[in-house]
């Protein structure tokens, strides 16, 4: 018994000591995973907080104050992700919170931070659900997984010849893959375009070959994959390529065909794929292009969608503090805070940010989404190893080209 | 048709690669009844052996084979004799959650030391497959296969033609009785440990150019080598050699003809249909 | 000792351990204890008495959650009264499940049991009219319940943590019952040799039945609870081979076998885990790792059979 | 009516012919000895109508009622208890937790059935043992724990392979007494043993298998003089 209670003790004691460090500082709490399989995108947002907060530090932070910026790992973990969400609101008294990297986890987030009453901005995760659930207190930047295909739906419509006489589906089964295999099936259904083949296959596949057998059977004039897991959507495109399927056009969906990986790994193989995505970039923005180059002297790595989402949420959170009225009173300040974003409207090197309410493709009702979200979704392409806006024009920085 | 024959090669092929891992396991298995959990993070070196002396010697993976099964044996034989020794006594499932422990371990170290990017090799001719037929098929893979053929052979050569092979068949069989034959069962327990981690090492090193590589890998991998041994019968290499190439098979086919969403699933109903009619899996025999 | 002189201390103790702090996190951690001395208890019961390792006992959880779940989301009916449902509908998924694993023995019957808990995952995954499949489950609101004319309400943590108490108690005290009964000597037996235990006259078949419906009772409320607790659930989160290894960990490191092993062992490693996350951002995982490593090389028979096994020793000098 | 009655019951384990066409059968306060080459079937046949293994014809029927097809633990119920060639006690249990397992078929409650354990590890002397670990007990005084477990489900038959294996002469000769003993208080036994003297002296009648076919069954004294029998002891032309 005496064993319990001292155990219980120390653990209390930890999170007390914990909860004591840097007073004055203004705290954004971000959950990420920073140990187990998801770890390098915990890293990657990490390095992009740290940018932007150094940086908004540097030129005097917020109002005078600094900004400071804690993480809490939760091992990709849902138990975990509200275990770290109560400790950051409860212990390090934060006065909001972003992060999430995974729905599953962001879902998690939502719920704790609704519950206690402190904002939450999502940066990543794109479940439809985290702002389709009426939580007032959750907020999200980037477009909901329904929006990613949206740019795609845009070029097949506008651009003369290029509705697809037939398509392939080849989606993970997660969330995200069936969230966004949902959301084009059900427009190409409307404009009646035969879906030829509709595949699911689960996440960290080894062998994509007999599914795209399959896919070269069935002979579509498009093929579009959905992978959330950027090895997926390599070793996919691979073995399409490898099997010899031969649509018009390859059009992929999800972070891992937007990535430099993409060509490096698969050479002349990525030449001319689609990536149809939420956000590609668009290096004709002033901020954009400053960000990359910015990050690329400080890190030496290029950055993508993930260090963008992470840097330039950071500048949302900056922008509405600046604009609360802070009185030191945690509950009043984070509904000031919740009340500031409201408000927000700016330009960030992630585009256009200003939250409301409105209704996505798949009929979801959201509460708090990035009313830009749709215009955020950018179809580029790769040509000679480099990925290109090509749709729509505004941020076209080359011409489209369908495979001969 | 074509498309029969492609699943029928993709399965073999992965399903060779498949066995190789599990071979390692069910050997250390047989002789030691220990229940390697470690065992996918020995795959995971091998991996990262073959992916560093590839980019910073730029080592041939395939040629790096005979630098990393040496040192995965050492390896192995160093992990057995300072950490695992004094676990064995202590029954299956206590050394069971010790190797667990020790995966754990492995992994995070190495996802400190080498980050969590993924990583892969991109030799020159992995490029575009080879087309016998009209069925593709990966250059690298097929190396790989050719090569894990050559090892298995090996492997087994050793186990019937060498005094310590034969040693350790008869630990495998009977400890007892091989420890009255004056068999010195704790340096066959150091050799075998020593032979399953290198075996699990050179599976890394094969698979290097044809997977991705990163610190967890090994978790994907030790489920599916789990039903392989299993199915084939726990401590059989026959058996784990028929396990993977029929997990191989069973995969490839069934998500051709069954469904791709089920494909993990169908190797789990296999497994427990085969264990059902053969409570010790297909080659097993086993000591009770 | 007179003889409710130690549950009633636990008892007690359960009582006044949350009214010691008035930090909302401390009680979600007391909260993480309990959860998981109910996890480590249910595990316990069949893999530590009757030796009957199971690598699968997510599925028992998950079945819990999904039940619980559904009956609120779906049927509209209370999810107290889905968590009941959830810990009976474990238990009778448990039955076809264990007379199919039981057939075999040893290592054979842990994959077995780790295969059966992955199909029900991709079932889960998959039959989406259901289980809404990847989606997975939200409670955005739990109704207010009144009881004994008082209104308990949900958004606080101390509800939820007299709840896992009582759940954490009943484990205890059923596993306590099962060890001094009829049935947990038979377990023993199983455990030591099946056919000796058939040669005396033990249907080993019921009686690991009877260990597994009873273990997965216990686990399917526990699962009801994480449902209700965390308000989010999909397959892959309740259905996880890492919940299941968890399992066994908590009742291994507490000690097995034991009606006290499981709450020892959740208090270390729950302590434990935040203790070194809060050290180290990332890496902590290798401590963890370590921290396992070195409980199975110098106590083997887990921290509280050990201690148990001193104080044996205390009283027989 | 015979207690036991056996017709006919054979097993092939694949191809193998493990045991074939044995009939015989058991009379009350009967002691039988099995007896046989290496190899003859004996332990099978056990196997076989403890329900151990699965037969693969043949008939075994307990007081008139077929017990093929039964679980052990339901014939054990019925009333026939065995112990095994090599032992296999409940190592880490006591003596006396062995034992009140088995007690426990017939006294659900903990305190009788430890009761009835105590009254039996004394008949078998074993009292003084009671709260070590079964572990630490002799070979000898291992196989007599496993026959007080087989006396506390309290069996009509007992069915003890190889009772006297690897024990010395005056364990032996005790192991004798307590055969004979048992039968006094009105259980038949099957026995099978191979030492020789102890069937001699103790059994009313002896059955012979040879490569799982019965190939003699009478008086002790006419089945050793039987001529086929010495054939099957000493191979085939010796005699």
């Amino acid at each position: 018994m005496k064993q319990m209670l001292r155990c219980l003790l120390a653990a209390s004691l930890t999170v007390i000591s914990s909860a004591a460090l840097a007073e004055d500082a203004l705290k954004i709490g971000a959950p990420q995973p920073m140990t187990g399989a998801d770890a390098p995108f915990g890293d990657k947002f990490k390095k992009a907080y740290s940018m932007a907060i150094e940086e908004i530090n540097a030129k005097g932070g917020v109002n005078g104050r600094k900004i400071e910026i804690v993480i809490e790992d939760h091992q990709a973990k849902n138990p975990l992700a509200a275990t770290v969400a109560e400790k950051l609101i409860t212990e390090d008294k934060v006065l909001i919170l972003t992060g999430g990297r995974a729905s599953g986890q962001a879902i998690e987030i939502a719920s704790v931070a609704q519950r206690l009453k402190t904002p939450y901005l999502v940066d990543h995760p794109s479940a439809d659900a985290v702002t389709a659930k009426g939580w007032d207190w959750v907020f999200r930047q980037n477009p909901p997984g329904s929006i990613y295909p949206e740019a795609f739906h845009k070029f097949i419509t506008e651009v003369p010849g290029a509705m697809p006489k037939s398509v392939a589906v080849v989606y993970d089964n997660t969330l995200f893959g069936k969230t966004i295999a949902a959301a084009t099936i059900a427009f190409l259904k409307s404009k009646n375009v035969p879906i030829v083949a509709d595949e699911a296959y689960p996440v960290n596949t080894l062998d994509f070959k007999p599914i795209m057998t399959k896919v070269k059977a069935a002979n579509p004039d498009y093929l579009l994959m959905m992978a959330v897991a950027t090895t997926d959507a390599i070793l996919m495109t691979r073995h399409a390529k490898e099997i010899g399927v031969t649509p018009r056009a390859f059009v992929g969906f999800g972070g891992g065909f937007g990535v430099g990986d993409f060509a490096t790994q698969l050479g002349p193989l990525s030449e001319k794929v689609f990536s149809s995505a939420s956000w590609s970039g668009n290096p004709n923005d002033p901020l954009t292009a400053a960000f990359y180059k910015n990050y690329q002297a400080k890190y030496g790595l290029h950055p993508h969608e993930h260090e963008v989402e992470g840097y330039s949420v950071i500048y949302v959170i900056a922008d509405a503090l600046k604009r609360a009225k802070l009185t030191g009173n945690l509950e009043a300040d984070r509904d000031a805070i919740r009340q500031a974003l409201l408000t927000t409207d700016m330009q960030t090197a992630f585009g256009k940010t200003k939250f409301g309410n409105w209704t996505g493709p798949n009929g979801d009702q959201y509460t708090n989404q990035n009313i830009y979200s749709p215009e955020h979704s950018v179809l580029a392409q790769w040509r000679n190893g480099q990925l290109l806006n090509v749709y729509p024009k505004d941020n076209a920085e080359t011409a489209y080209a369908f495979p001969e | 048709m074509e498309m029969f024959l492609q699943s029928l090669v993709s399965g073999v092929l992965t399903g060779t690669l498949y066995a190789m891992i599990a071979v390692g396991l069910t050997i250390v298995f047989g002789v030691m009844r220990i229940i390697n959990m470690a065992h996918g993070e020995m795959v995971m070196l091998g991996m990262f052996g073959a992916y560093w002396s590839y980019s910073l010697l730029h080592l041939d993976p395939f040629l790096s084979l005979l630098l990393w099964m040496p040192a995965m044996f050492a390896f192995g034989m160093v992990v057995y004799r300072f950490l695992l020794r004094k676990i064995i006594p202590g029954g299956e499932l206590n050394s069971l959650l010790y190797t667990a422990g020790l995966s754990l371990l492995i992994a995070n170290l190495a996802l400190l030391l080498w980050t969590g990017d993924y990583r892969n090799i991109n030799l020159s001719y992995g490029m575009l497959p080879a087309r016998p037929f009209g069925i593709s098929v990966s250059v690298p893979l097929a190396i790989a296969f050719a090569l894990a053929m050559v090892i298995t052979t090996l492997l087994s050569l050793f186990l019937s033609r060498t005094d310590t092979g034969r040693a350790i068949r008869a630990t495998a069989q009977n400890p007892e009785a091989a420890a009255l034959m004056g068999i010195e069962v704790g340096r066959i327990d150091m050799i075998t440990f020593g032979l399953g981690t290198a075996l699990a090492g050179a599976s890394g090193v094969l698979l290097a150019p044809s997977l991705y590589l990163y610190p967890t890998v090994g978790e994907i991998l030790i489920v599916k080598c789990f039903v392989i041994v299993v199915l084939g019968g726990l401590g059989s290499i026959p058996g784990a050699i028929a396990g993977g190439v029929l997990l191989g098979l069973v995969e490839s086919l069934g998500s051709v003809y069954i469904s791709v969403a089920y494909k993990d699933g169908i190797g789990f109903v296999l497994f427990l249909l085969v264990l059902l009619f053969r409570p010790k899996g297909l080659f097993g025999v086993g000591r009770s | 000792m007179p003889k409710f002189a130690l549950p009633g201390l636990l008892v007690a103790v359960f009582i006044a351990a949350p009214l010691l702090s008035t930090h909302s996190f401390v009680h979600h951690l007391l909260i993480m204890v309990l959860f998981s001395t109910l996890l480590g208890l249910s595990w316990n019961l069949l893999g530590g008495f009757a030796g009957q390792v199971s690598f699968g006992h997510s599925a028992f959880l998950g079945v819990g959650a999904y039940t619980t779940l559904l009956f609120y989301l779906k049927l509209g009916l209370s999810p107290w009264l889905g968590l009941v449902a959830g810990g009976a509908l474990a238990m009778v998924v448990a039955v076809p499940i264990g007379l199919i694993c039981f057939r075999l023995r040893g290592p054979y019957f842990s994959l077995a049991t780790l295969a059966v808990a992955e199909i029900i995952r991709l079932v889960a995954l998959n039959w989406e009219e259901l289980t809404a499949g990847p989606q997975g489950l939200i409670i955005t609101h739990l109704p207010a319940l009144s009881l004994f004319g008082q209104t308990v309400n949900w958004e606080s943590k101390l509800p939820f943590y007299y709840l896992i108490a009582l759940l954490a108690l009943l484990g205890m005290g059923l596993t306590h019952l099962v060890a001094r009964s009829r049935l947990g000597a038979y377990l023993l037996a199983v455990r030591e040799d099946l056919e000796s235990a058939e040669a005396v006259g033990i249907d080993t078949v019921l009686t690991r039945v009877l260990a597994l419906a009873l273990s997965a009772m216990l686990v399917g409320l526990a699962g009801g609870f994480y449902g209700l607790y965390f308000r989010y659930i999909d397959p892959d989160a309740v259905f996880s081979v890492a919940l299941s290894v968890e399992m066994v960990f908590i009742a291994v490191v507490g000690g097995i076998a034991t009606t006290a092993g499981p709450i020892v062992g959740a208090i270390v490693l729950v302590s434990i885990s935040e203790t070194f996350r809060s050290q180290f951002q990332s890496g902590h995982l290798i401590f963890y790792g370590l921290f396992m490593m070195l409980v199975i090389r110098y106590l083997p028979d887990g921290i509280w059979g050990r201690v148990r096994l001193a104080l044996k020793q205390v009283r027989e000098r | 009516m015979s207690l036991l009655e056996v017709t006919d019951l054979g097993k092939n384990f694949g191809g193998l012919r493990a045991v074939f066409g044995l009939s015989f059968n058991l009379k009350a306060n009967e002691i039988l000895g099995l007896i046989g080459p290496n190899g003859a079937g004996k332990t099978t046949a056990f196997n076989l109508m403890a329900g151990f293994i699965p037969p693969s014809s043949g008939e075994v029927r307990l007081e008139g009622r077929n017990i093929v097809g039964l679980k052990p633990h339901s014939i054990v119920k019925r009333g026939i208890a065995r112990t095994f060639q090599v032992v296999k006690p409940f190592r880490k249990l006591s003596v006396l937790e062995n034992v009140t397992l088995a007690a426990f078929l017939h006294h659900p409650r903990r305190a009788e059935a430890t009761a009835e354990a105590r009254r039996i590890l004394g008949l078998l002397d074993l009292t003084d043992k009671a709260e070590g670990a079964a572990s630490d007990l002799t070979l000898a005084q291992q196989k007599r724990l496993e026959i007080a477990r087989c006396l506390a489900t309290r069996p009509k038959i007992l069915f003890l392979d190889e009772p006297m294996g690897g024990l010395n002469a005056t364990e032996v000769e005790a192991a004798c007494d307590l055969v004979l003993r048992l039968r006094s208080e009105g259980i038949a036994v099957i026995l099978v043993e191979h030492h020789m003297r102890a069937i001699m002296r103790i059994s009313d009648r002896v059955l012979v298998l040879h490569h799982g076919v019965p190939i003699a069954d009478g008086k002790p004294e006419a089945v050793v003089r039987d001529p086929d029998v010495v054939r099957a002891y000493l191979g085939e032309g010796k005699a």
